[in-house]
C-alpha cells in the first residue's frame, strides 16, 4: 500500500464550522463554553457590583477577628477570645466527629437490620420492615427533632440524682449517668501522663493517645504477621493452626501493659454544682443529632445490605453447602467476597449523604461548620458569600475524597467478565 | 426408533448399596413434593431421573445430600443416615459431589480456586497438593489452559465442566447433577455430556436428571420417571424406552421424543 | 444384556398416590407458628425480645394518643381536661391543636376562600403525570399534560391568565426559531435561536406583552403572593415545581455528561458534582442569602422562587445521575439504528434514545423526588414556614407554648404517607418495567 | 426610593420573627398579631392607608440582616438589638426603639439560686444568633465563673429544654423571659434573677442609604409613643381629629394643624391612621404584652418619660 | 461439491456506479482495520462480503453509510462523497438502508411506528402516506398482520424482517446487511433469506456480510473475501466457491463449508 489518491485538502469555509463533523464540535463546545463564562462572569460582576454597593467588598479578614462566642464542644482548645477561624476549625472538627461516629453506628445497626430483615423469623423480619419504611419515609430533620426531644423528656435532669430523695441513679457502679442534658461516662486518665504534644503551637495532641495507637498498631501488625504465618501452615500441610488467643493476646497484652504503665484509672463523673463533673462528657445535641442521622442511614444501609445478600443467589450458597462447607466459612469464602462488592459502593454513597445530612446539625444546635462559620460567625459579621463559600469548599471537599476513595474501590473489585 | 446405543464397556455394578430411601415423605408448607419414595441405590450404578418439569425430580436429589430436608422416612447414603445431625450432614456432603443447573461458580474466584476451595478448606488438603489434583481434573474435563481465568470468562459448556471438576475435587463417591446441559447452547451440550460419559465409564455413581435421552440410553443403568412426586416407573434403559409399562411414562416419552 | 444390572429394580406404579396432610409440624398454624417464630431457640429468644419490644412501644404510647382531648382552644384547657377525665396522674395527647391548626399545617396562609385552588392545582399537576406514571391512559389525557406546567402555577399564584398565556408562547417561538433557522443554519444555530428567543421574549417581552394584553381584555384570578404558601402546600409546591423543572435540565446535563465533546462534559461534570456534593442547607443558604446578589442590582425574586431554582438546580444533578443510568442502559445499536436511518441526534434523542432511557429511569426519578420532597423541611432553617416551620409558629401563640408531640407526630404522619405510598409506587413501576417486554 | 416601591406595591415587606410569643405569632386565621407586628401595622397604616396591608415575612436569627440588606423586606421589626456594629459595619439604620430590654436569667427556684454570680458551672441556654451569645460570653468571663451554653435555634426549643431541666438557666431579654415564663404551666416556680446583664434596645431598622424612609418610620414609631404622652388614644382620635384641640403639639400630630405630612411624602393624617392601626405605644403595650396579658410585662424602661420611663418621643414641630 | 445454483432471473447489472470506494484506509486509533480498500459497485449488483471474524467485514460496510468515518481515501456513494459534511452524510444516509445483526428495532414503537418513522421525520411524509408505504412493505415481507404489536412480541425472524421492512420504507437505492441472520435460529433463517432473495430479485443494489453460502450462490453477483483488513480475492460465486485462487480464501472456505 503506497499511495492513495487522497481527498484534495479542502478550504476552509464558514460554513463548515456548523456542517463539518470536524469543526462541528469545535463550534459546539466553544459556543458552550462562552455561554458558560459569559453566565458566571455575569454573574460575578453582578455580586461585585452588589457587595460594592452594600459596602462588602469579598475578603476572608473577618476570620482572623475575635469570635466573641464560646463554643461547648470542642475537640482542640478553644475560648472566646480565640479567632473565627478557629472556631470554624473547631466546628469542622465537630462535623467530621459526628460523621464518623454516625457512619460507626449507621453500618452497625444497618448490617445488622439487613441481616435480620431476611431473617426466618416472622416476627423479626416484620418489625425490621417496619422500621426501615419508618425511618426512611419521614425527613431526617423531623428524626433529629425527635431524637432531641426524646432525650430532653424522656432522661432525668442532673438535679434529680441529688439528695436523698434522689428519682435518678446513676447506672453500671455509678459510673455512667443519663440526664437529659447528655451522658456522662468514665474518661481514662492516667496518673504517669506522657504530657501533651503541641503541633505548631495551634493544636495539642495527647502522647498518651499516640503512644496506645502506636502500641495497637504494632500489635495489629503482629497479629496479621501470625495469621500469614498460619496461612503459609495450612497451604504446606493443610491445617491451619488455631490462633486466635495468640492474635488477641499479641494485640491486648501489649495495650495492657502500656496502660498499666501509664498509671491508667478511670476518672468517673460525680454530680457537684449544678451538673455532673469529669468524666466524658456527650451533649445532648451530639447524641440526638448522632442517633438520628444512624438510625435514619441506617434504613438505607440496611436495603443496600439485604439487596447486596440478595444479589448473590441462593444458588452460590447451596453449590457451596454441597461442597461440603460449613456456614460460617461460607459466609466468609463465599458470600461476603461477592456481597461486600455490591455493597460497598452505594454504601459509601450514604457515608457521603451522612456527612452532608450532619449539616442539620444547627437544627439542635450542636456546634458543627454550619453553626460555626455558617451560623454564628456568619451572623456577627454579615460575611454570607465568604462563609457560604467556605462551607461549600469544606463539604467539596469531603465528597472528593469519599468519591476518590469509591471509585478506587470500584476498580479494584470489580468482577472479571467476558 | 432406532436401536439404543449400549456401550458395551459399560462397567458391572456392585452388590454394596450406596444410596437407600426407605418411605421418604416431604411437603413443602402443606404441599407434598415427595410422597413414599422408595429407592435403592447401588455402587457403581448410573441413574438417569426423569419426567414431566415439577414432579420432584431436583428435590429428590436435593434431599439425597440434604440441601432440603425430609419430613418422614429415612434416606441412608454410604451407611450414614441422614438426620438433623450436623456431622453426619457434613460427612454426606463430603462424599456427595453436585452439578447445578446453573453452574453456580463462585465469581469471585479464578477456575483454579474454585476447585481448590472445598478440598483445602473441608478436606484439609495442602494447597500444593488440592492445586495437583484440581489441575488433573481440569486436564479430565480438557480445560487445564483456563485454570487462571475467572468464570465470567468462560462460555457456558466451559463452565459447567469446571462445575464438574469442581465437584470431582472433592473426590466423592457419588455425583449428582440437576439438569445439568439445560441452560447450555446445542454444541455445549455435546461437551458437558462426553465428559459425564468419560466419568461414567469410571464406574462413579451418578444420579443424574436430565432429559438428554440419549445420554440415558449411552450409560445409564435405570431410568427412573418419576410424576406427582412419585416413582412411577423404573427400568433399564432399553425396557423403559422400548417397552415403558406405565401411561404416564408412555405420554412423556411420546411428548421427549416427539421432536 | 450383557451387563444387566444384577439387581432387578424393574418397578412400576399402577395407582396413583394421593396427597398427604403434612405433619403438624410443617403445616397448619401451628406449623406456622413453629417455622417462622420458634424454629430454633435463637428464633424463639428473638421473637420473645421482639414481642417484648413490641408491647413496651405500645404500652408507652397508646395511652398518650387514646388520652387525648379534641375540643379545647389551648394548651392548659387541655391539660386541665385530660386530668379530669382521666385522672390527675395521665398524660394524654392535645389533639385539639391538629383539629384548629390543621388547614394552616397544610395550606399555610392561604386564603381560606381559596383553597379550592391548590386542590385542583395538584390534581391537574397528578393528572397531567398520568401518563407517565399509569399504563393505559387515554392518548387525549397528554393535552392535560402539556397545559399542567402553565395551568398548575396560575392557578396557585392567581393573577392574570395572560402571564402564563405568554410563558407558553415563548416555547412556541423557541420551536418557530428552531423551525426558520435550521433550514439554513443547521441544527446548532437552530439550537442556539431556540434556546435565546424564548429566553430574551421571557425576559424582555413577556411581562410588558401580559400586561398589555390584560388591559385590553382582562381575564384573571386573585392573586395570591408566595409568602401566603405555607405547610405542606409549600412542601408539595417546591418538591413538585423543582421535579418537574429539574428533567429538563437533568436530560440536558445527562447528555452533557455523555458527550464525547471534552468542555461539554466537564462543565457538565463540574456542575453535577458540585451540585452533589455539598448539602441542601449550602444551597439554601445561596438561595436566600446570595441569590439576590447574583442578580442585577434591584432585581428582586421572591425567597419562594429563589428556593425552588436552588432545589431545582439541586434535584437536577440527581435526576441527570438517574437518566444517565438510563441512557448507558440502552444497546448502542439504538443510536447507530437511528443514524443510519437518517435520523439527525436531537431528532434521535427526542424520538429513540430518551422515551426508552426515561421510561427505565423513572423509579428513579421517584425516590429522587421522595427525596427531594423529605428535603423541603430544611426551608425551615431559612425562615420559611413549611410544616416544621410553622409548628414553631403554631408554639409561639400564646395558647399552644409548649407542645410539641402532636405536632411533630402530626408532620411525620403526613410525610410518612405521602412518602411511603411513593416509594411503594415506584417499587411497583420496578416490577412492571422488569416484566414489561422492551 | 423605599416609599414608591411600597406605593406602587401597594403592600410594605415587613420582616418579623417566625414566631415569638407577644411579639410575633399568627393565630388561628393565619393573622400575625404581636407588638413587633403592631409596628408593622401602623407603618403600613400611615403610609399606605390600610393597617392590613402588610406583607410578612417571618426571619431568623441568621437570615434577618440579608432580607433587610438585599431589599427582600422594606423594614426589621425583631426584636433587634440597635448596636454599634449593626449600625455602622452591617449598614443599617435604627430608626429607634419600641422595647428597652435587657438580657437576664430566669432559673427555676428549686435551684435557690439569687444571683447570676452564683451560676458557676451551671448550664445556660442561649438562642443563637443573637447579641446574646456574645454577652454572655463576657459576662461570665468578666466574672471570671465557668459555665455550659447550649446554643438553640428557636424560643420553643429553648422553652421545652429549660422546663425539662436539660439547662438550669435560660438567658435571653428579659422581656422573652417573662413571655416565656408567663406561659408555664406553675410561672412562680421560676424566678426571673436581678442581673440584666446587658442593654438591648430593641427597635425597627431600615437600610442605610433612604433617609426619607428612615423617616418615615421613624416618626411613625415617634406618633405613637407621642400620641400616648399627649393622650391621643385610638378611642378619642376621631373627636380630636374633627375639634381643633388647645394642644398645637397634637393638633400637628394629628394633622389638623401644620404639614408634617406632606414633609414626609404622606398624606396629612397620616399619623391618625398610623395610631388608629392598633393604638398608641401605651394601648399596644397593654394590648399584646401588657400586666393584663398573659405575657404580663410591667412598662418599667418602657414607660413614658413623664412616668420615668424612658419613652421620649422627640417633638412633633 | 455441487455446481453451483444459477438462478435464471438474476437480473443483469447497470453501467451506472452505485459505490466507489477508492484507496480508502481506516484505524481505529493505532490498529489498521481497513487497508487499502478500492471497490466498485454498479446499480443492481448483489455483493456478499465474507472473511474470517475480525477481519473488517462490518467495517466495511459501516463505512459506507458513515457510521464510521475513514481517515484516508474517497468514498463516492450515489455520485455523492462521503466527507465530514453533514448534508452530504445525511444525503447518503437517506439513501443507503441498513440492517444490523441485533435488528436494534425501537422497542418502543409499535412495528408500523418503527417502519414509518423515519419517513416521517426525515423524509418529512405526510402521516397517513407513510402509513400506507409501511404497510407495503411489510406485506412484502409477509408480516403485516404484527403491524401493531411490539417487537419484544415477535420472534427473532420476524423482527430481522420488520428491520427490512423499516429499511426499505425509506426507499433506498442501497441495502447493507450486515449478518442479517447469524443472531437467528435455523428455522428463522431461512424467512429473513427468503425475503432477502426476493429483494434482490427486484434488482435492489445490495451488500450482504453473510456467511449463507446458499445464499451467496443463489444471489450474488460478486463475492468479496477479506481478510486483515483488505480484500483478498473477489470474483464471481461460481468462480469463488469452485475455483478460489488465494490459499486463504481455499482455508477459508474448507473451514466454512466443512460442516
Ligand atoms: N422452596 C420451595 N417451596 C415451595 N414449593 C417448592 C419449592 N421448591 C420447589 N417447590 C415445588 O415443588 C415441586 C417440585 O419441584 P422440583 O424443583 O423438584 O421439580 P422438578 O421436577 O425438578 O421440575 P423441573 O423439571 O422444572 O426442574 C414443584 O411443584 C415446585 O413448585
Ligand atoms: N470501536 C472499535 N474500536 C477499536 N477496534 C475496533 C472497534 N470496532 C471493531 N474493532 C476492531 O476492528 C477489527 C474489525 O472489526 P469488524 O467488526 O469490522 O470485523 P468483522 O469482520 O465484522 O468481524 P465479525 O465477523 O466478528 O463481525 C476487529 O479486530 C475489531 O476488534
Ligand atoms: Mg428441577
Ligand atoms: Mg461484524
Amino acid at each position: 500500500m503506497t499511495s492513495h489518491p487522497d481527498l484534495p485538502r479542502e478550504t476552509f469555509r464558514l460554513r463548515m464550522l456548523i456542517f463539518d463533523t470536524r469543526y462541528r464540535s469545535l463550534t459546539i463546545q466553544i459556543v458552550t463554553l462562552a455561554g458558560f463564562m459569559l453566565l458566571v462572569s455575569w454573574m460575578i460582576s453582578n455580586t461585585v457590583q452588589n457587595l460594592a454597593e452594600l459596602g462588602k467588598p469579598i475578603e476572608f479578614g473577618f476570620l482572623g477577628n475575635q469570635a466573641q462566642y464560646d463554643i461547648n464542644q470542642t475537640l482542640i482548645a478553644y475560648t472566646s477570645r480565640d479567632t473565627h477561624l478557629r472556631a470554624a476549625v473547631v466546628g469542622l472538627l465537630n462535623t467530621l466527629l459526628v460523621a464518623f461516629l454516625g457512619c460507626a453506628l449507621a453500618t452497625v445497626m444497618g448490617v445488622t437490620i439487613g441481616v435480620l430483615r431476611l431473617s426466618r423469623n416472622w416476627l423479626v423480619a416484620r418489625l425490621m420492615t417496619v422500621y426501615v419504611e419508618l425511618f426512611r419515609n419521614v425527613p431526617v430533620l423531623l428524626w433529629i427533632l425527635f431524637f432531641m426531644a426524646i432525650l430532653i423528656e424522656s432522661l432525668p435532669p442532673p438535679n434529680a440524682f441529688r439528695g436523698e430523695d434522689a428519682t435518678a441513679s446513676m447506672l453500671l457502679g455509678d459510673s455512667v449517668a443519663l440526664t437529659n442534658r447528655g451522658f456522662y461516662i468514665p474518661e481514662p486518665l492516667f496518673s504517669r501522663s506522657l504530657g501533651d504534644l503541641s503541633v505548631f503551637g495551634a493544636f495539642e495532641i495527647s502522647l498518651d493517645l499516640v503512644a496506645f495507637l502506636a502500641v495497637l498498631a504494632a500489635g495489629l501488625w503482629v497479629s496479621a504477621r501470625i495469621r500469614a504465618r498460619a496461612d503459609r501452615i495450612q497451604n504446606r500441610t493443610g491445617l491451619r493452626p488455631t490462633t486466635w488467643y495468640l492474635r488477641l493476646g499479641v494485640v491486648v497484652l501489649p495495650l495492657l501493659i502500656l496502660l498499666a504503665a501509664l498509671g491508667f484509672h478511670l476518672g468517673y463523673p460525680e454530680l457537684r454544682g449544678f451538673n455532673f463533673r469529669g468524666g466524658i462528657y456527650m451533649r445532648n445535641s451530639l447524641i440526638a443529632l448522632w442517633l438520628a442521622l444512624s438510625f435514619y442511614t441506617a434504613a438505607f444501609i440496611a436495603e443496600i445490605v439485604r439487596g447486596g445478600i440478595l444479589a448473590i443467589s441462593k444458588g452460590q450458597t447451596e453449590a457451596a453447602a454441597a461442597l461440603g462447607l460449613r456456614p460460617n466459612r461460607i459466609m466468609s469464602l463465599v458470600i461476603l467476597p461477592q456481597a461486600l462488592r455490591v455493597i460497598i459502593p452505594p454504601l459509601i454513597s450514604q457515608y457521603l449523604n451522612l456527612t452532608k445530612n450532619s449539616s442539620l446539625a444547627i437544627a439542635v444546635g450542636y456546634m458543627d461548620i454550619t453553626g460555626t462559620l455558617g451560623g454564628i460567625t456568619m451572623g456577627q459579621t454579615g460575611r454570607e458569600l465568604e462563609c457560604v463559600l467556605l462551607m461549600m469548599l469544606f463539604y467539596l471537599a469531603i465528597s472528593l475524597v469519599i468519591s476518590t476513595a469509591m471509585n478506587w474501590y470500584d476498580a479494584r473489585v470489580r468482577l472479571v467478565e467476558r | 426408533m432406532s436401536d439404543p446405543v449400549i456401550d458395551p464397556s459399560r462397567p458391572a455394578v456392585s452388590e454394596e448399596v450406596a444410596i437407600d430411601i426407605l418411605g421418604m415423605n416431604k411437603w413443602y408448607g402443606a404441599f407434598h413434593v415427595l410422597r413414599d419414595i422408595n429407592l435403592t441405590i447401588y455402587k457403581g450404578e448410573r441413574i438417569v431421573v426423569c419426567g414431566p418439569s415439577g414432579s420432584g425430580k431436583s428435590t429428590l436429589i436435593r434431599c439425597i445430600n440434604r440441601l432440603e430436608d425430609h419430613q418422614a422416612g429415612r434416606i441412608v447414603v454410604e451407611g450414614i443416615e441422614l438426620t438433623s445431625d450436623l456431622k453426619h450432614i457434613d460427612q454426606v456432603r463430603s462424599e456427595v459431589g453436585m452439578v447445578f443447573q446453573q453452574f453456580n461458580l463462585f465469581p469471585h474466584l479464578t477456575i483454579l480456586e474454585n476447585c481448590t476451595l472445598a478440598p483445602i478448606w473441608v478436606r484439609k488438603v495442602p494447597r500444593r497438593e488440592a492445586v495437583d489434583i484440581a489441575m488433573s481434573y481440569l486436564e479430565k474435563v480438557r480445560i487445564p489452559e483456563q485454570a487462571n481465568k475467572y468464570p465470567g470468562q468462560l462460555s457456558g459448556g466451559q463452565q459447567q465442566r469446571v462445575a464438574i471438576a469442581r465437584a470431582l475435587c472433592m473426590r466423592p463417591n457419588i455425583m449428582l447433577f440437576d439438569e445439568p446441559t439445560s441452560a447450555l447452547d446445542p454444541e455445549m451440550i455435546k461437551e458437558v455430556l462426553d465428559t459425564m460419559i468419560a466419568l461414567a465409564e469410571e464406574g462413579m455413581t451418578m444420579i443424574c436428571v436430565t432429559h438428554e435421552m440419549g445420554f440415558a440410553r449411552q450409560v445409564a443403568n435405570r431410568v427412573i420417571f418419576m410424576d406427582q412426586g412419585q416413582i412411577v416407573e423404573q427400568n433399564a434403559p432399553e425396557a423403559f424406552f422400548n417397552a415403558p409399562r406405565s401411561d404416564r411414562t408412555r405420554l412423556f416419552l411420546s411428548q421427549i421424543l416427539g421432536h | 444384556m450383557s451387563d444387566a444390572p444384577s439387581h432387578d429394580t424393574a418397578f412400576v406404579r399402577d395407582a396413583m398416590l394421593p396427597p398427604a396432610p403434612a405433619p403438624a409440624s410443617s403445616a397448619g398454624p401451628l406449623g406456622w407458628l413453629r417455622r417462622n417464630l420458634f424454629s430454633s431457640w435463637l428464633n424463639a429468644a428473638l421473637t420473645l425480645l421482639s414481642l417484648a419490644l413490641v408491647a413496651w412501644l405500645l404500652a408507652a404510647v397508646l395511652p398518650w394518643i387514646v388520652h387525648s382531648s379534641w375540643t379545647v382552644s389551648s394548651l392548659s384547657e387541655c391539660r386541665a381536661q385530660i386530668k379530669e377525665a382521666y385522672g390527675p396522674e395521665a398524660s394524654g395527647a392535645c389533639w385539639a391543636v391538629i383539629r384548629e391548626r390543621w388547614a394552616q399545617l397544610i395550606f399555610g396562609f392561604y386564603p381560606s376562600e381559596l383553597y379550592w385552588r391548590p386542590i385542583l392545582a395538584f390534581g391537574i399537576a397528578l393528572g397531567g403525570m398520568a401518563p407517565v406514571l399509569f399504563p393505559g391512559v387515554p392518548r387525549k389525557v397528554l393535552y392535560l399534560s402539556v397545559a399542567a406546567p402553565f395551568l398548575v402555577p396560575w392557578l396557585l399564584w392567581g393573577g392574570t391568565v395572560w402571564l402564563p398565556v405568554a410563558v407558553a408562547l415563548g416555547f412556541v417561538l423557541g420551536c418557530a426559531a428552531f423551525r426558520l433557522v435550521t433550514p439554513f443554519g443547521g441544527a446548532i444555530l437552530g439550537t442556539i435561536a431556540a434556546a435565546l428567543v424564548p429566553v430574551m421574549w421571557w425576559f424582555w417581552l413577556a411581562g410588558p406583552a401580559s400586561a398589555q394584553l390584560q388591559a385590553v381584555l382582562p381575564l384573571g384570578i386573585e392573586p395570591v403572593s408566595s409568602r401566603s404558601f405555607g405547610g405542606f402546600m409549600l412542601s408539595v409546591t417546591i418538591g413538585v415545581t423543582a421535579i418537574t423543572l429539574s428533567l429538563p435540565f437533568g436530560i440536558l446535563l445527562a447528555l452533557g455528561r455523555q458527550s464525547r465533546m471534552l468542555i461539554v462534559k466537564s462543565i457538565c461534570v463540574g456542575v453535577i458534582e458540585f451540585v452533589r456534593g455539598v448539602p441542601l442547607i449550602t444551597l439554601l443558604f445561596v438561595a436566600w442569602l446570595l441569590l439576590n446578589y447574583f442578580m442585577p442590582p434591584d432585581t428582586n425574586f421572591d425567597i419562594v422562587l429563589r428556593v425552588i431554582i436552588m432545589v431545582t438546580l439541586f434535584a437536577s444533578a440527581y435526576v441527570a445521575e438517574v437518566i444517565r443510568g438510563g441512557l448507558a442502559a440502552l444497546p448502542r445499536g439504538q443510536y447507530e439504528a437511528a443514524d443510519a436511518l437518517g435520523l439527525d441526534y436531537w431528532k434521535a434523542q427526542r424520538l429513540i434514545i430518551m422515551p426508552q432511557a426515561l421510561k427505565i429511569s423513572i423509579p428513579g426519578i421517584v425516590s429522587t423526588f421522595i427525596g427531594v420532597f423529605k428535603d423541603t423541611t430544611l426551608v425551615s432553617i431559612i425562615g420559611l414556614l413549611d410544616p416544621v416551620g410553622f409548628s414553631n409558629s403554631i408554639r409561639a401563640d400564646v395558647n399552644w407554648n409548649g407542645i410539641v408531640w402532636e405536632l411533630y407526630g402530626f408532620i411525620a404522619a403526613l410525610f410518612f404517607v405521602f412518602c411511603f405510598s411513593m416509594s411503594r409506587y415506584s417499587m411497583y413501576l420496578e416490577r412492571r418495567l422488569r416484566t414489561e417486554h422492551r | 426610593a423605599t416609599l414608591d416601591d411600597v406605593k406602587a406595591r401597594g403592600k410594605l415587606n415587613c420582616g418579623t420573627n417566625t414566631g415569638l410569643v407577644g411579639f410575633a405569632a399568627p393565630d388561628a386565621n393565619g393573622d400575625w398579631q404581636g407588638f413587633d407586628v403592631a409596628v408593622c401595622r401602623a407603618v403600613a397604616a400611615a403610609v399606605l392607608g390600610d393597617s392590613s396591608a402588610v406583607e410578612f415575612v417571618p426571619t431568623t436569627g441568621k437570615t434577618r440582616f440579608t432580607a433587610l440588606a438585599s431589599g427582600e423586606i422594606d423594614m426589621l421589626v425583631r426584636n433587634t438589638t440597635w448596636t454599634f456594629s449593626r449600625d455602622v459595619d452591617l449598614k443599617f439604620t435604627f430608626v429607634g426603639v419600641n422595647y428597652y430590654d435587657g438580657q437576664g436569667f430566669m432559673v427555676p427556684k428549686a435551684l435557690g439560686v439569687s444571683s447570676a454570680k452564683e451560676l458557676d458551672g451551671a448550664t445556660v441556654c442561649i438562642q443563637t444568633g443573637t447579641t446574646t451569645e456574645l454577652n454572655l460570653a463576657d459576662f461570665f468571663r468578666v466574672n471570671n465563673i465557668s459555665y455550659e451554653p447550649v446554643p438553640i435555634e428557636t424560643n420553643e426549643q429553648a422553652q421545652q429544654q429549660y422546663l425539662a431541666g436539660a439547662c438550669d438557666v435560660y438567658t435571653t431579654d428579659a422581656s422573652g423571659l417573662a413571655a416565656t415564663r408567663a406561659t408555664f404551666e406553675d410561672p412562680s416556680a421560676h424566678v426571673v434573677l436581678p442581673e440584666i446583664i446587658s442593654k438591648e434596645p430593641l427597635g425597627p431598622l431600615v437600610r442605610h442609604g433612604d433617609d426619607e424612609w428612615a423617616d418615615i418610620v421613624r416618626w411613625t414609631l415617634n406618633a405613637l409613643i407621642a400620641a400616648e404622652e399627649y393622650g391621643v388614644t385610638s378611642a378619642n382620635i376621631d373627636e380630636l381629629t374633627a375639634t381643633v384641640t388647645t394642644n398645637p403639639e397634637v393638633n400637628r400630630l394629628l394633622g389638623t394643624e401644620g404639614a408634617l405630612g406632606g414633609m414626609l411624602g404622606l398624606s396629612p393624617d397620616w399619623a391618625v391612621k398610623a395610631i388608629k392601626a392598633g393604638g398608641n405605644y401605651g394601648e399596644l403595650f397593654e394590648k399584646y404584652i401588657g400586666q393584663n396579658t398573659p405575657i404580663g410585662l410591667a412598662r418599667g424602661l418602657n414607660a413614658q418619660w413623664t412616668d420615668g420611663g424612658l419613652m421620649y418621643a422627640p417633638p412633633f414641630r
